[in-house]
């Protein structure tokens, strides 16, 4: 039988991947990519819990939050582009200008 | 027994996947592997009788934004591979130890049954998943839905204005 | 009548419009035509409203209106520790005597407005509409004195009459003279306001109110000061120096003579007829407080009489024929105030409205009289004008027998009745009001004889213009008339420039000559409304200002305290005689028909003689007055210098003002400025330790707080890589302690 | 047991072949129309007037070598082929070839599976076949393909926005997604969507073109300007793959075609009494009638227009067809509300 809480541990599972990819990787692209696996991963909460409680708005929420992936996946990788065209580069170890 | 096999196996995929992704080498490689990932996640909204968010799942993510992220790849031709120049500051290996905490802490709290996972009373979900989405979208959460479109529409602004060489 | 708030605003509107626009765009035709119209209209109007209230029974003759508030009523606590709400609206009441007052403003301002077209035709445009935009300034204020139902309307009616008499006293701003004039007038006005203001304070702290008739009402329940010197005494005492102030009575009537240097309709209006009279019509208004203050109205009798007497002897011998009537001005004001102290309000007000009459009649003679003269004031360059100026001629002699108190004119009715009035209540001042009342008729038909008989004295007049000027250098009587004659004569010279220059005393335009005869007519019939009981006659004025002067609202307002007012007032009746007019006129008069008439016919003798002295001194044979003059030359020089009161004062108040302010100034020199100079020094020297201390206290406190952020922050600084995942692990470690916190310690 | 498992493949496998071979001889349908169109005869060797050429074609392209190019990334390049393919051919699913469908003596539904959002469905897989194009171009490692690569995607993505919009004007008008429900909601209406959409119909027509990348919009595999597109660097099976998708995605347009806006399996007119003989002939008969008269015109626009310059294609893509198609969402709203 399979219930909530699996769906819980696998998406806690992705998240955590999400987590070790943001933490791990230097290439931004990449980091941006870890940070939709997180995004789905709470998607899969939302999914669970809706089909758990037989109750569509968790659905609803979860269109949100794909929405809410795509602008960020828009504008996160324009100013990837930007950065791109006066750097060169799109490792995040030397996009450290704000620093003392 | 089929759902608990389903299950399994597509966890199991989206899991490999995931791994995959943050572990390729090449970033296009990486890229397909969240392709597969995405769509594993689709199948799994299916066994969860969420086929509107399933599609939506193929179609934006798969669809669109990776496709975005592909453009990207290739846009950005690197003369030397992103990973050469590392920072003596970074703190990897506590970040992942950490992140190893977590999971460990949530999966503890889970399996320790503190999140109430019996199943309710089922049909609520109605097979007939797009029309109850739809009225949920377009009368309770209008306006949340409005503001989304809104946050759309200024994205896009944002992205093109950051992303076009001269205005 | 619920109208009468337009009455004075008529005036303002023409003020300002001749005053806003006229200056610069109306022509003088124009500027007049205005003025002349909202004066007549306004005359129009106080008509209509006086018919109104004869409508009324005679008890109820009184109308408040309350157009909008003033001052919005807040609770201040009175001199018996209850609490008073001091509310100001802007209220006006029309009651007998405030219609009889207005009456007398409208119209004899209508009159002098109408002669002053003819009279200032001389002037530039712009400063004829000036002119006439003062008047109306002026009409208006006067108006709201005597239609405002509270002290603080009253006052300011009463400011604003002052401040017009400043402008127009100080009309010819160009001249010195005229502005010293102006000021000392203005200054001295302010002593009086001092006097009022103070009064008004202490009405407030003692009855709570304002309102004429609530401060009637309450203060005819309080006892008769018979005893002691209270505070009613002090209140009337205060408000009657403010009078003397307005009316120029002694101390304060050094201003009244140096105002005639503003223009003869000036004069005429506002020093004969309504603004000097403001001070009677304040004491008439307040009759109930006075007659609850024996002393106060002894002070006021003696203070009226010895004015009357003085003015009266210092009229004697002057020459300027503008001051010859600024002091019978002065004296008949100190026989209304001798009225006032005898308790015959009615009586005073009586004389008011005649001497009103015959006085501004006077004054615009004399003016005419200058006019032709081409600005001549000196009577001793005049003379045997009988011929030139018929019509003035005629007039003037109407009025003079009037002021003179010969039967049947105006001004035997009234004076007639204070002297019986002042016979009733002492003798002495009895005495001294009909020698005042003999010399009155002397300078008055000395003024006549002097400009009218005998043959001309004036400089021939083909060179007119340069003799007016000639008499500049050996004028009489101080500079002043001498020069305002010159500064006249050039101005006459200018406006006639259109028939070539000054060619001899002429008579003045019909402008000037009609209201002359209608103010005869009014000097001739205006007795009549006052004729004395003991003639046939009803007293119709008496019957009709009686309850202006009593608090008759007292029996509707509290019918418990009727029975011990009523008996106060019979009982003040004995030592303030008539006070309570009608009823104890009729009970206490102490005196038969046959001595009633009597005193007439000594009166009506004592102007006979006085005007027959004069004729045999004057034109008879004039050397008899020279004679005299030279006989009793201290005694002429003394009275030609009135008492020396200004010097007087000139050497005691304003030389010791100099002197203290003098003292005052080395005071503030040496001890204030020591002193700051000192708190200066200290400042310097604390400001110097103090320095120090922020030198190096402070700034080392705060170089240390740095000094020890500076070497922290080599530790802290770490914190900020500038590497974004960094950054995130930190986010990483919020979400484990959350987590924790869930797991551990739910 | 039966009805859950093996109905199903058996009809998937029917699918499967029925689709592939119609794609063989729609090649040699479009070698034919073409020749035609231009008074030739076109192939007539193999077999009667060629009848045979496509197994000759099939066979050639089985025994071909297949190259895979130096330092070209091997996986990629291996996978795309695939990725492409399969998106083409899991369409087929949702699609309904008839309301029943008797099959050895037995009944069952004309169709795979009854999606309840099936017309997504098919919008999202074809979302997936731009993967292949893009991969394949950028995997072969050399130029042309990377270009022609990017041109494609660029152009799928475009006119994909065109051609949801018309869709979603026929959602509006059936009210469900899923593609039986919009036959049957054509059969209520009494209308096929075609002529209540006429504009839309007209859009989705070119965006189809422009989707399956045929002519005139055959931008990505413009001979003369880049070698061959995307497939540039593959041979053999690989290039099998990709003709295959390629045909394999018309037919999926066309049947998409059909059935929202020419009425599926329904006879004409089926709700006139004087034609109900045209009832007689079976639905799936005239669902495949349809889709070849719209495949034919498919072939008869390739031989008949020039090809555009890219400029033109974008300007068309976003200038007209997406305004357009936004413009008739609102009219159809409008109306929708209006007329109810």
């Amino acid at each position: 039988m399979i219930t909530t809480t699996h769906y819980m541990v696998l998406s806690a599972g992705l998240f955590t991947l999400g987590l070790l990819g943001v933490m791990t990787r230097r290439n931004i692209i990449i980091i941006l990519m870890s940070i939709e696996l997180m995004l789905n991963a709470v998607n899969i909460n939302f999914i669970a819990f809706s089909y758990q409680l037989q109750n569509p708005i968790g659905q609803v929420f979860a269109v949100f939050v794909i929405v809410v992936a795509a602008a960020e996946a828009a504008v996160g990788l324009g100013i990837i582009l930007a950065f791109y065209r006066n750097k060169e580069t799109i490792n995040i170890d030397e996009m450290s200008l704000m620093r003392w | 027994m089929v759902d608990a096999v389903a299950f399994y196996v597509l966890a199991a995929l989206i899991l490999g996947f995931g791994a995959l992704v943050i572990t390729a080498k090449s970033t296009v490689h990486s890229v397909l592997f969240l392709v597969a990932d995405f769509l594993c996640v689709a199948a799994l909204y299916v066994t969860l009788q969420a086929q509107f968010l399933a599609v939506i799942q193929v179609m934006v993510y798969a669809g669109g934004i990776v496709v975005l992220y592909l453009f990207v790849v290739m846009l950005v031709n690197l003369k030397r591979p992103p990973e050469v120049h590392s920072d003596p500051r970074r703190l990897g290996r506590l970040g992942v130890v950490m992140s190893v905490a977590v999971l460990v802490e949530l999966v503890a709290i889970f399996a320790l049954g503190w999140s109430k996972p019996e199943v309710t009373g089922g049909g609520g979900l109605s097979p007939k998943n797009v029309e109850q989405l739809g009225r949920l979208l377009y009368q309770d959460y209008l306006i949340p839905f409005e503001v989304a479109s809104v946050l759309l529409l200024v994205a896009m602004i944002g992205a093109i204005v950051l992303a076009k060489r001269e205005l | 009548m619920d109208l009468i708030w337009l009455i004075p605003l008529l005036p303002a509107l023409g003020a300002a419009v001749n005053g806003l626009v006229g200056i610069r765009f109306f022509s003088k035709r124009t500027a007049g035509l205005v003025a002349c119209t909202l004066m007549g209209a306004a005359f129009a109007l106080s008509l209509w409203a006086f018919w109104g209230l004869l409508d009324l029974p005679a008890e109820g003759r009184e109308h408040t209106v309350r157009v909008a508030p003033w001052m919005s009523s807040l609770p201040l606590q009175l001199s018996d520790g209850a609490i008073g709400t001091f509310d100001i609206p802007w209220g006006f009441r029309l009651d007998p005597l405030s219609a009889m007052m207005i009456l007398v403003v409208t119209g004899i301002g209508f009159l002098i407005h109408i002669y002053s077209i003819g009279y200032m035709h001389g002037e530039p445009r712009g400063a004829y509409a000036r002119f006439f935009a003062y008047l109306n300034l002026f009409v208006f204020f006067m108006l709201m004195l005597v239609l405002g139902d509270n002290f603080v309307v009253m006052f300011v009616g009463w400011e604003g009459v002052g401040l017009c008499s400043y402008l127009l006293i100080g009309y010819y701003y160009t001249k010195k003279s005229a502005s010293d004039a102006g000021k000392k007038a203005f200054i001295v006005n302010r002593i009086g306001d001092w006097g009022f203001i103070i009064g008004m304070f202490l009405i407030f702290t003692t009855f709570g109110s304002l309102d004429f008739r609530t401060v009637a009402n309450a203060a005819a329940t309080m006892p008769v000061e018979t005893a002691g010197f209270g505070v009613v005494s002090l209140i009337t005492l205060l408000l009657f120096v403010g009078a003397t102030g307005k009316s120029a009575q002694i101390p304060l009537f050094v201003w009244l003579p140096d105002a005639m240097e503003g223009p003869t309709p000036v004069s005429a209006l506002i020093h004969a007829a309504t603004m000097v009279t403001a001070g009677v019509y304040m004491v008439g208004r307040n009759a109930v407080l006075f007659s609850h203050a024996p002393e106060t109205m002894q002070i006021v009798a003696i203070v009226g009489v010895a004015t009357a007497f003085l003015a009266a002897t210092i009229g004697l011998v002057q020459n300027d024929i503008k001051r010859v009537l600024a002091y019978s001005t002065v004296s008949q004001l100190g026989f209304m105030f001798i009225a006032m102290g005898v308790g015959a309000f009615a009586a005073g007000a009586f004389h008011l409205m005649t001497h009103a009459f015959f006085k501004a009649l006077l004054f615009l003679c004399s003016g005419s009289v200058i006019h032709a003269m081409g600005g001549e004031q000196d009577m001793r360059r005049m003379g045997g004008l009988r011929k030139y100026l018929p019509v003035t001629f005629v007039t003037m002699m109407v009025g003079t027998l009037a002021i003179s108190g010969i039967f049947p004119l105006s001004g035997f009715f009234s004076k007639d009745e204070i002297l019986l009035k002042a016979f009733l209540s002492n003798k002495i001042i009895w005495g001294f009001a009909v020698v005042a009342a003999l010399m009155t008729a002397f300078y008055m038909f000395r003024l006549m004889s002097m400009t009218f008989f005998g043959g001309y004295r004036g400089p021939a007049w083909e060179t007119g213009g340069a003799h007016g000027h000639a008499a500049a250098g050996h004028g009489h009587g101080g500079a002043s008339p001498a020069v305002a004659g010159g500064g006249h004569g050039a101005k006459s010279a200018v406006a006639g420039g259109g028939e070539g220059g000054w060619h001899g005393p002429h008579e003045s335009p019909k402008s000037m000559t009609y209201p002359l005869f209608a103010l005869a007519l009014g000097a001739m019939l205006a007795g009549f409304v006052g004729i004395p009981a003991a003639l046939g006659g009803g007293n119709a004025i008496e019957h009709f200002l009686e309850p202006s002067f009593v608090a008759h609202a007292v029996v509707a307002e509290h019918p418990t305290a009727l029975a011990p007012s009523e008996a106060k007032t019979l009982s003040e009746s004995a030592s303030v005689p008539e006070s309570k007019g009608e009823a104890s006129s009729e009970g206490g008069a102490h005196i038969s028909w046959l001595g009633e008439i009597g005193l007439m016919a000594f009166s009506v003798f004592i102007g006979a003689l006085g005007i027959f002295v004069a004729w045999r001194f004057y034109v008879k044979a004039p050397e008899i007055a020279d004679n005299l003059a030279r006989r009793w030359a201290g005694a002429h020089r003394v009275l030609s210098n009135k008492y020396y009161v200004d010097e007087i004062y000139d050497a005691t108040f304003i030389a010791g003002t100099m002197a203290s302010a003098r003292g005052l100034w080395t005071f503030d020199a040496r001890v204030v400025d020591g002193a700051v100079n000192g708190t200066g020094w200290l400042t310097m020297i604390s400001a110097w330790f103090s320095h120090l201390i922020d030198k190096y206290v402070v700034d080392g406190t705060v170089n240390l707080v740095g000094a020890v952020l500076e070497e922290s922050s080599f530790v802290l600084r770490r914190v900020q890589s500038g590497l974004v995942q960094n950054y995130a692990l930190f986010m990483l470690f919020g979400v484990f302690a959350f987590v924790s916190v869930y797991l551990f310690m739910r | 047991m039966v009805e859950a498992i093996i109905l199903p493949l058996v009809k998937i496998v029917i699918v499967l072949v029925a689709v592939l071979v119609t794609v063989m001889y729609i090649v040699l349908l479009e070698r034919k129309v073409q020749a035609w169109v231009q008074v030739r005869l076109g192939p007539m060797r193999v077999g009667p007037h060629g009848i045979l050429q496509p197994l000759a074609d099939v066979l050639k392209l089985f025994v071909k070598e297949d190259i895979t190019p130096v330092r070209a990334d091997r996986w990629v390049f291996t996978a795309a082929p695939i990725i492409v393919l399969v998106p083409a051919l899991i369409a087929f699913a949702v699609i309904p070839f008839g309301k029943t469908l008797s099959l050895f003596g037995a009944t069952m539904p004309g169709y795979i599976a009854d999606v309840n959002v099936g017309l997504l469905y098919i919008v999202s897989v074809a979302g997936i076949g731009i993967y292949g194009i893009i991969l394949g171009g950028w995997s072969s490692n050399s130029k042309y393909p990377l270009l022609a690569s990017l041109r494609a995607s660029a152009q799928l993505i475009s006119y994909e926005i065109a051609v949801t919009m018309t869709l979603v004007t026929v959602i509006m008008l059936s009210g469900t997604l899923s593609m039986v429900g919009i036959v049957d909601a054509q059969l209520a209406g009494g209308w096929w969507f075609g002529f209540m959409q006429p504009v839309a119909f007209a859009i989705y027509f070119i965006g189809g073109l422009a989707e399956t990348n045929r002519a005139p919009f055959d931008l990505p595999e413009a001979e003369q300007e880049l070698v061959a597109g995307f497939h540039t660097e593959y041979s053999g099976m690989r290039f099998a793959f990709y003709f295959l998708a390629e045909y394999a995605n018309m037919i999926v347009v066309s049947s998409v075609a059909t059935t929202l806006f020419l009425g599926g399996w329904l006879a004409p007119f089926p709700n006139v009494s004087a034609l109900s003989f045209l009832g007689l002939v079976p639905g799936w008969a005239w669902f495949i009638l349809k889709t070849f008269l719209f495949l034919y015109v498919f072939l008869w626009v390739r031989a008949t227009l020039p090809r555009y310059r890219y400029d033109q294609l974008m300007r068309l893509g976003w200038k007209w067809l997406i305004p357009l198609a936004i413009l008739n969402v609102v009219v159809t709203g409008l109306l929708k509300v209006l007329v109810k």
